[in-house]
């Protein structure tokens, strides 16, 4: 087993990594940018190295570097998280030319599966449902919507060398086929430096089912069942919940989903732990997006139905370990719920909201499990993703996991920062959400914080407030005259307040 | 009424009104105004002392300008617009980037582009003015 | 169902009570005393009513004062928590004439099961194993040290209405009966009110094994598994877990243990949920020890096994629902810990630690459960029990239960107090521990925070110290230079540093 | 040796040494001294200022008279004790109670009893002598 263990990553993750190691007995080294130097996976690991500026292309994305840091230190392996070098074949071979095991699929699984339209053609072949499209990308915007006019409306623009919803577009209707080319282009291009779109035709209210795979290197594969992700905000997931509430009461479709991942995954040539992603419509036909060829965030639901620590699975199959799951050995159990918890203003728009965390409360208690990047104190950077927590709950139904979560969130306090967390207190509230209806444009259409009726917490509530506000003012006067030697000032206790409110449901 | 608060520390209020328990989160956002949290909602609340009162000045709130304010700290990506252009209700004026999300600001009124206080690359702490429309 | 349930209790298990009545849509109303008005099991109620002054005397024991509440603010129902007037068989007796439902056993079962020569009787009219012993109290010293003759020493001289090992003894041989005697009777007037004494043949090297079991008001039983409580510090249990490392390997005696468990929970005319303790030996003979008719402080362990919320199902039996569970239909699945964060100073005999925690950071991450009744900035009050929190940890072993726990306790901060968090760190690396070779005995010999070797963190470790402190004293010294207005005094950054060392192994 | 130290916040310190990282809580427990806990170890540490080095007196530590004081703050349920007693080395003094555990306090000295200060019903805080043994 290995002894050492470099994280390439930062945030959560890289504390969740730290974490198993610890528990497998494997000495941890973090690296960060000037930005990171008190960050809490910098805190938890047994080492920690710098490797540059805040900018993660300074830092994070330096493969040199990184590995430069594995090779003073004397680590044997390189576990890269999710995001940054996760999924970058070059990072993989460089790792090995270096005599470091990677943490992850072989480069060549990496790199086809990185191009989206290679990814097609390898399941389409292997006989994994896929989307009618185009089979590579389009020349151009003639192409595109030749493409279009014979499939028919609507159909998706996706950047080939895409992820996490950039350079992609949704097209209506002929018309707007050459601005929506050329948007999907100019994103592509900036983000992944490959401008190259392919077209699929679009499934309406689609699905975003996942099912997680687990291969050894010796070619034994077994899934860990699937995990519904639809709700999605600017193609960024949000919350997502095991067993899928569409596909549970559908023992076949399940069946049939979770073999067609382990096909997919066989295709790719897969090894270790990786998800396979399928769109799935109202009639649960389902058809493969992409696959993640790393670990997901929102792996703890899975851990949480089946036991598994998935970090740990992880790190045995890198170090050359048989699967230790039979097909058939795998108990399910529960249901479980992750809300990603943003540094983002839903007030706001979703804007980023950068920095100190004046205060931090988890919640606890029965079925709560928390990660997170974050301490009290802390100062959020503005250089990276926004996600600061996930919370997971996990419970025997899914309507006592809602239950759950809705307590655990009364309970979850960040002060000093705008987050996530009042949003998915209205989520949870949401009769189309508790019905398990929802597709991956609920967030956009039928639901936002801007454009949903939100009433003031009822009276009492207020007065509440507005007591606590009076004494507060009381003690920083009373604090201020003190500290100035003044004598108190007379304070009228009935002093008049002006009070506006915004978001929140009533009680 | 019977009201009860106590002081939890770190902004933290436990209020009990005839017995119902409230716990209110303060954080103030300037001389005794306070962004309150109870419940799951956040009021903004200013308590007004009657000394102060006295001195407040009759509200210049409706003078024609308009000052377009970073929303949080980032970097300026692109400012779409230049001194004296005209522009109109929700024009995008200034792309600012955090988080490795992009904000597009957008002019609050029709009018005329009085002034222009960023360029790209800058960077901006939250509620710096970066655009002037009159 | 209950729309308000009053929790007559504070502290962590009033909060945990209170997390599922909120789970359940119950409203939950909190009583607190003048020591308690700031205390974390106020803030998360939905009402709150003070009973009196700070001693429990004064309120938490109140019964009249506690019904007033119940009844002004409409509670339908009554969560005793444990202690307190968990097992006052008076206040459930008062409970039923005011209207208001006591969610636990029957007054009658409280009663018989509270007198310890009582319950005996019963269990062994029962077939239930009991430890032979004096049927009921002894008479006096020469009735005791007759029976101690004819059984054969070592003996135990145990309070009647006795709990907590209060007013207990060993006695090992015949010179040491006629003293202990009359302290077993003094502790026993002391703490009980009566010094009725029994004896019983002592059990070397027992181990404390429990069963919980449901019932409900039908007359329906079920187990759910054994507990192993044997690490104790005078008498009080500090680590559980389940299965227990002795029951686990012998699927015959665990069978048996639980079916004497709910052969007497039916003896007892029980319902609601309740917990069997034994005695067992190294042979996994076991004897009937006491009933506790309450939820127990380490009911977290059988929650994390079974996925069942205890205190949920207490609420639906007491709201007259059947069980939810067949004999036969509760998973058990992997293995769960708990270890009990006293307010004590493990390096000073375990001496109580009350006040204000000045710095609080739960552990998270993957198979980690927090109960806590305490938060950042709140004083620990020092008229009550010193527990301020339960880290429970889950895992698929034992093995990985230890090293979860070992990588929670790293993680966990108490500032501005002293805990027993130290002290779990280093029980973990015990052999003997780790070997589940454990019984009542084992922290009184072999261990103690005291008697342990215990070494100075590796010179590096120090160093780190040092440095830190230096830093600190600088912005100290800096912040008080500017205060007052001086000049920023010179600093000799190779300042001298004495140190002395204290607990704690090595790396 | 590379050394690095950051201040974390709230007594909390990030150290690094040639890239071994440990994480030191302080608290404060005097004047530049600390009560620092790594690696789950609590350490004593008097930061001396060379300044402060010359102000110091010498010790008196052996002075002959020992106080035995409340290790805790609690009540005091028993005095075993009365001034002027004769007492062996480790005898019972005080009983001190707090969070419903009773603690004898006994004599750290063969010596004789010259002061009282405590009696059964008495709330102590932590620190205060109770009795002086001589």
């Amino acid at each position: 087993m290995f002894r050492k263990i470099l994280i390439a990553n930062r945030g959560e993750i890289a504390v969740r990594v730290i974490r198993t190691c610890r528990e497998m007995g494997i000495r941890t080294i973090a690296v960060y940018s000037e930005a990171d130097r008190t960050a809490k996976h910098v805190r938890v690991a047994d080492e920690a190295f710098a490797i540059g500026a805040a900018p993660a292309t300074e830092s994070y994305l330096r493969i040199e570097r990184i590995l430069d840091v594995a090779r003073r230190a004397g680590a044997e392996a390189i576990h890269p998280g999710y995001g940054f070098l996760s999924e970058n074949p070059d990072f993989a071979e460089a790792c090995a030319r270096g005599g470091i095991k990677f943490i992850g699929p072989p480069a060549q699984a990496i790199r086809s599966m990185g191009i989206k339209t290679r990814a097609r053609e390898i399941m389409a072949a292997a006989g994994v449902p896929v989307v009618p499209g185009t089979p590579s990308a389009a020349r151009d915007v003639e192409e595109a919507a030749a493409f279009a006019n014979k499939t028919g409306y609507p159909v998706m623009l996706k950047a080939a060398a895409g992820g996490g919803g950039k350079g992609m577009r949704l097209v209506e209707s002929p018309k707007d086929i050459a601005g929506a080319w050329a948007q999907a282009q100019g994103e592509a291009r900036q983000a992944f430096g490959d401008d190259a779109v392919y077209v699929e035709k679009a499934i309406l209210r689609p699905r975003h089912v996942e099912v997680q795979v687990l291969a050894d290197e010796g070619g034994n594969f077994v899934h860990l069942g699937e995990r519904e992700c639809s709700l999605q905000r600017r193609h960024q997931k949000i919350l997502e919940e095991t067993p899928s509430p569409l596909v549970e009461g559908n023992p076949r479709v399940r069946r049939d989903l979770c073999r067609a991942a382990i096909k997919a995954a066989r295709a790719a040539g897969y090894a270790n732990a990786g998800t396979v992603e399928f769109l799935m419509d109202a009639e649960c036909r389902f058809y493969f997006l992409e696959m993640n060829t790393r670990l997901q965030v929102e792996h703890p639901v899975t851990e949480l139905v089946t036991g598994i620590d998935l970090v740990k699975e992880q790190i045995l199959i890198a170090a050359g370990k048989k699967l230790r799951f039979a097909p058939d050995g795998i108990r399910f159990s529960g249901h479980a719920m992750e809300c990603r918890v943003y540094a983002e203003d839903p007030r706001a728009g979703f804007l980023p909201s950068p920095g100190r965390i004046a205060r931090l409360a988890l919640p606890e208690g029965p079925g709560i499990r928390v990660d997170s990047g974050a301490e009290e104190g802390w100062t959020v950077p503005l250089e990276y993703d926004p996600l600061i927590a996930k919370l997971c709950a996990w419970a025997p139904t899914r309507d006592e996991v809602i239950a759950r979560l809705r307590r655990a969130l009364q309970e979850f306090v960040v002060g000093g920062i705008a987050t996530t967390l009042g949003f998915f207190k209205q989520l949870l509230e949401d009769p189309r959400f508790q019905a398990g209806d929802i597709d991956t444009g609920l967030l956009e259409q039928g639901f936002s914080m801007g454009t949903v009726k939100t009433a003031l917490p009822r009276d009492e509530a207020r007065l509440a407030a507005m007591l606590a506000a009076v004494q507060a003012s009381r003690d920083s006067q009373r604090n201020a005259s003190e500290l100035r030697g003044q004598r108190a000032s007379r304070w009228k206790a009935h002093a008049r307040l002006s009070i506006a409110g915004h978001g929140g449901p009533s009680r | 009424m019977k009201t009860d608060v106590a002081d939890l520390g770190a902004g933290n209020y436990s209020v009990i009104l005839d017995g119902n328990q409230y716990t209110v989160h303060l954080s103030p956002t300037g001389d005794a105004e306070y962004e309150v949290a109870v419940d799951g909602c956040v009021l903004a609340i200013k308590v007004l002392d009657p000394r102060s009162l006295a001195q407040r000045r009759p509200g210049s709130a409706d003078s024609g300008t308009h000052e377009v304010r970073a929303p949080m700290p980032g970097k300026v990506v692109a400012v779409h617009v230049s001194v004296g252009d005209n522009v109109g209700r929700e024009q995008g004026l200034v792309v600012v980037e955090a988080m490795k999300m992009q904000n597009e600001l957008r002019s609050p009124k029709q009018g005329r582009v009085a002034a222009v206080r960023a360029k790209p690359g800058d960077s901006v702490t939250a509620g710096e003015t970066l655009v002037v429309v009159d």
